[in-house]
């Protein structure tokens, strides 16, 4: 009998790089045979660059996408700062797929409003492009994205002209400073979030982005009376293993490797403030 | 159970009450019963019904001092009770910038040297109920009645050798002082060991440190190891392995006892917490014993001003290796 | 450097990791090459801005990675370009290597000599004599990390 | 399948046994006892009630690597590690038993299993001891395990009248007690009924404790609990019920291999994250982790509470804080020792 050991990383290569902002690049990865594995939007993978070691990466591109994956990755330590160093036909290892993923099914028939803020439309972005393979199962769509300068942006071209191109779509970009030739919104995203006012009927928000972003968001939601089970984002924590058992991202009795990273405000306000 | 001076206690309990309720200090650093007579462990008290937890026995090991590091952060000032080994703790956090002498009121309390319980279970044969003490004999309670071993026999291996039993530093003295021990032994398992072949001395510690857990207690508890962040958790370089492989055993302790040069106080904090009893303080002496050789007599904690020998030099020092 | 540390048991040879003093020993190297002098080449110099900035984890990290003995030089005591770094290190590499030696290392494996910028003979010299006692001991196994040499 | 061998015989049973497969057992090592592996001369002692360390090692090595990885160019190969060899693993006592099964829950019910963990327990056959007498720090009594006897293990031995009982549990067992067949002899003439063995009993009041805890995160009680602690890692690391772990590279950039080894909720940097924000910044928030995790994230997943009473973070915390005064703080009732 061939067991599996579930630590044990694949072959992947990568197939290009997009440099998006200054510290964060777009890698497209392929396994052996085309997709590595299966997923769901808002699931994660493992990636490892040895000697340097393995860490936890939200798929950015959508399942309904099978030539490859992708994933947005920002310069914060030593994994990802090595990713920005790999060249196209280079290998890594990679496991996965990680995580509950967000509710696809769940969330059909409802408009659905997008807050996401600098690096955060990474796992965002998987959902959103996976809707609008779907169109037809969701209603009304409205994506609200900000970063601290034009240049902070990511995927400006599809958020920008694709995305705005898609029936019944809005979007709202908005940074937090003027800048010489933006003419979009300024100022920081959850306000951004208050003034376009959105009404909570039949609606699902679903944010991510730097913490600080996330808790004011939720302020502004509940300020416009979206309930608890009607917000979505996703946890950041630091894991190891990713299969629920090393211990680090442990919150209450779940593991946000496995359990999560998509939890509802309901879900979120039931566990351990330690994120 | 263990039997305690009554009126030892008293006294501690009365001088640091006055400062405590008296609003000169907003914490205590003490020790309270644990769940057996043979543990004392650390009491944080900050009110009169925290006080009468306070105890003062032969079981109160736990250097204080270490604590305030963390406890200074939130009090303004705080007593701690000082045995000989914390006050000279306090003193090398002093030399070290890391504790300021005005939030501090040291209590002092001569130490008898503490007790080992695992010493007396063994002179025991089984737990004893209890003990008594008296007058540099303990008696033990057993169900085949009393047994009487000398004090010297059962007490720590850190109290054993120790050389300063009363604190160096101190605002109030509590009770009066044991004056200096003589330690003759305290270098003889290091000069064991010198005199072993190369090979053999190799094979000694590589035994010795394969049991290490790197649970970092001996560094947790150690007041030499004071540092923000320490070598083992530095990411770049990466100096410290996680693997539990020779060299990488090696590593952490040489370091770690090498860090010591000069800073140890020999209060054998490391070796009492280390759950594997790997013999630390062997490491730590022998850099003191080399120290005083090379570079004088200097005992680390007994006097905050005197200048620790590594962070000066004499243009005649002698060297351990040749200058030719 | 992992290449250069690979141990080839057949025919070994001794590797001798040297950290130099920028001002007086590494001068002192290059004094030796350019006057012609010759040293083994088991020696891996590594330069330093002065005695006093090794950091005993160095000499331990070599160890680890295949060294079969590690040489510390410096100014001659009174020369130090930033004036004392050499009399701290002389105490400081003193205890050291006597707690290297109570680990289990031989006497001769961790060495410090001072060398200054005019002698290059002597830098030849000493580089020599510490192969020379190293080859007789054989290859260091203490403290070396078994996974660093299979996987190279 | 009850067999006997006087102790007398033990050393030719440890021969035998290692003979075909390595065997762990307690040892003497200086003034500790640890299951090591056994080899000749080694002091083995069955009368050590509890090792300093326990088991888990066998099953959750302390390191253990699972991939070479070799780079040449730009290509990355990844060569899994070997399986690993059956092996016996004797003497372990009852509470450190109840362990394993403990670490049995989330390592293999609990989807997805962890094959390194599974395929080596598969491989070992775990001869359970019952205990004579308890150590002065054990309180599995207050867990409900009988020290005395060990149902679930593949073999339960005794040590009685100067012989050693053995009685098979499993069909693995079995099979280990015919390997040993030319030593052991016919053991159906003595009683294996357990004695029973008292521990200390704190009378800790556990039922309900998972509940209890649940709205006690924010307790203030926890700023008083976690102030002696010093933030090594000794509680988790001798904790036969913690099972936390750390996966590491060592090499350089043209191979080397992967191990994951333990790691302690108790470090700073067990949850530092790349940013440097770190959820668990202080040691209240890690005492809490680990009190909460064995008290009640466990039980809420698992239905137990994820401690057995071996005591021996009663014996190795440097500052004697412990799980019966977690336990005692958040409700459980307390009888006064001294």
């Amino acid at each position: 009998m061939s067991s599996v050991n579930v630590l044990l990383p694949q072959q992947a290569t990568i197939l290009d790089i997009t440099e998006e902002t200054p510290d964060i690049k777009t890698l497209r990865v392929v396994g052996k045979d085309g997709l590595p594995f299966d997923f769901m939007p808002g699931q994660c993978a493992m990636l490892s660059i040895p000697p340097l070691g393995e860490a936890i990466f939200s798929i950015t591109s959508s399942p309904t996408c099978r030539e490859c994956l992708e994933f947005s990755i920002k310069d914060v330590g030593k994994v990802s700062g090595a990713l920005h160093s790999v060249v196209p036909g280079q290998q890594i290892g990679i496991r996965g797929p990680y995580g509950n993923g967000f509710p696809v099914d769940e969330m059909k028939g409802k408009d659905l409003l997008f807050i996401g803020g600098g690096i955060g439309l990474a796992p965002l972005r998987s959902l959103i492009s996976y809707c609008f393979d779907h169109r037809e199962d969701y209603g009304h769509i409205d994506i609200v994205y900000g970063a601290r300068s034009p240049a902070d942006l990511i995927r400006k071209g599809e958020v920008k002209e694709s995305w705005a191109e898609e029936p019944d779509t809005d979007v709202h970009l908005t940074v937090d400073a003027e800048f010489p030739d933006w003419d979009g919104n300024v100022g920081f995203v959850p306000t951004y979030v208050e003034e376009l006012g959105f009404k909570p009927e039949n609606k699902i928000a679903i944010t991510c982005g730097p913490p600080i972003m996330i808790k004011f968001v939720l302020q502004a939601l509940d300020k416009l009376k979206f309930s608890p089970d009607q917000v979505i984002t996703t946890l950041e924590m630091r894991m190891k293993c990713g299969v629920g058992k090393c211990g680090r991202c442990n919150l209450g009795p779940v593991y946000v490797c496995k359990d999560g990273p998509v939890f509802t405000l309901e879900e979120l306000n039931a566990l351990p403030a330690e994120y | 159970m263990a039997e305690r001076n009554l009126d030892n206690i008293k006294i501690i309990r009365e001088a640091v009450k006055q400062d405590l309720l008296g609003g000169r200090i907003s914490q205590v650093l003490g020790w309270e019963k644990g769940h057996y007579w043979w543990q004392s462990r650390p009491l944080f008290a900050r009110s009169e019904a925290d006080l009468e937890k306070l105890t003062w026995d032969s079981f109160c090991g736990i250097n204080l001092s270490r604590y305030l590091l963390e406890e200074l952060k939130d009090h303004e000032k705080v007593g701690v009770l000082v045995k000989g080994c914390d006050a000279r703790a306090f003193n090398r956090l002093l030399q070290d910038n890391m504790v300021k002498r005005e939030q501090v009121i040291l209590y002092g309390l001569p130490c008898p040297g503490m007790l080992d319980y695992n010493r007396l279970f063994e002179e025991a044969g089984a737990v004893p109920s209890g003990i008594a003490e008296n007058n540099g004999t303990v008696i033990l309670k057993t169900g085949g009645g009393d047994r009487e071993v000398k004090r010297e026999d059962v007490m720590l291996d850190k109290c054993r050798e120790c050389v300063y039993p009363d604190p160096a530093a101190y605002d109030q003295m509590l009770l009066s002082p044991q004056g200096e021990r003589k330690a003759a032994g305290r270098f003889k398992p290091v000069e064991e060991l010198e005199a072993m072949p190369a090979d053999e001395r190799f094979a000694y510690w590589d035994k010795e440190l394969s049991r290490c857990l790197r649970c970092y207690a001996c560094r947790q508890a150690c007041p030499f190891c004071s540092c923000r962040e320490c070598f083992v958790e530095q990411e770049s370089p990466r100096w410290q392995g996680r693997a539990y492989q020779p060299s990488e055993n090696f590593m952490f302790h040489l370091v770690r006892a090498y860090h010591g040069t000069g800073r140890c106080i020999d209060c054998g904090e490391c070796e009492r917490s280390c759950p594997v009893n790997i013999p630390l303080q062997e490491l730590n002496r022998k850099l003191i014993k080399d120290i005083n050789e090379l570079y004088g007599d200097y005992e680390a904690g007994l006097d905050a001003e005197a200048e620790p020998p590594l962070l000066t030099y004499r243009p005649d020092d002698p060297a351990a290796f040749s200058e030719k | 450097m992992s290449a250069a540390l690979n141990e080839n048991t057949a025919g070994w040879e001794p590797l001798i990791v040297s950290f130099c003093c920028n001002w007086c020993s590494y001068a002192g190297g290059d004094l030796a090459g350019t006057s012609r002098m010759t040293y083994p080449a088991n020696v891996k110099v590594i330069r330093i801005p002065c005695s006093g900035r090794i950091n005993p984890m160095f000499v331990l990290r070599a160890f680890q990675r295949g060294a079969d003995g590690v040489l510390v030089a410096g100014c001659h005591p009174g020369d130090c370009h930033y004036t004392s770094g050499n009399y701290q290190s002389r105490r400081r590499l003193s205890a050291f290597k006597r707690l290297v030696e109570f680990a289990g290392f031989e006497p001769e494996r961790f060495e410090v000599r001072w060398i200054s910028s005019s002698e290059g003979d002597k830098f030849a010299e000493e580089m020599t004599e510490m192969t020379e006692k190293i080859k007789a001991l054989g290859p260091n196994r203490k403290m070396r990390d078994a996974r660093w040499q299979s996987v190279i | 399948m009850k067999k006997v061998i006087a102790r007398e015989k033990l050393p030719e049973l440890w021969k035998s046994l290692s003979a075909q497969g390595p065997l762990f057992l307690p040892v003497q090592e200086g003034p500790v006892v640890l299951f090591q592996q056994w080899q000749e001369g080694a002091k083995i002692n069955l009368e050590a009630t509890n090792t300093a360390v326990p088991p888990k090692d066998l099953f959750l090595p302390r390191e253990e690597t699972y991939m070479q990885y070799r780079c040449k160019g730009k290509e990355l190969e990844v060569i899994p590690a070997e399986e690993v060899k059956p092996a016996v693993l004797f003497g372990v006592h009852p509470c450190d038993l109840s362990a394993v099964e403990l670490l049995d829950k989330v390592y293999i019910e609990q989807d997805p299993a962890d094959e390194l963990y599974k395929i080596r327990r598969e491989n070992t056959t775990v001869v359970a001891l019952s205990c004579t007498e308890p150590d002065p720090f054990c309180f599995c009594n207050d867990f409900a395990i009988n020290p005395a006897d060990a149902p679930g293990a593949d073999v339960v031995a005794h040590l009685k009248n100067g012989s050693l009982l053995l009685e098979a549990g499993t069909d693995k067992g079995k099979t280990l007690l015919k390997q040993a067949e030319d030593l052991l002899e016919d053991g159906s003439g003595q009683s294996f009924e357990p004695g029973e063995v008292k521990t200390a009993d704190f009378g800790l009041k556990l039922e309900g404790l998972p509940e209890n805890l649940k709205n006690r995160f924010d307790d203030s009680a926890w700023d008083e609990l976690y102030k002696s602690c010093l933030g090594c890692g000794v509680c988790t690391y001798v904790c036969p019920t913690c099972y936390c772990f750390d996966v590491e590279d060592f090499g350089h950039e043209a191979g080397g291999e992967r191990f994951r080894c333990w790691d302690s909720c108790m470090y700073g940097h067990f949850t530092e994250m790349a940013g440097g924000h770190n959820p668990r910044p202080g040691r209240k928030e890690r005492i809490r982790q680990r009190f909460m995790h064995k008290l009640q994230y466990y039980p809420e997943t698992f239905g137990q509470i994820a401690c057995v009473g071996c005591g021996r973070c009663l014996r190795s915390c440097p500052v004697n804080l412990d799980i019966v005064q977690a336990i005692q703080t958040f409700g459980g009732e307390t009888v006064e020792q001294c």
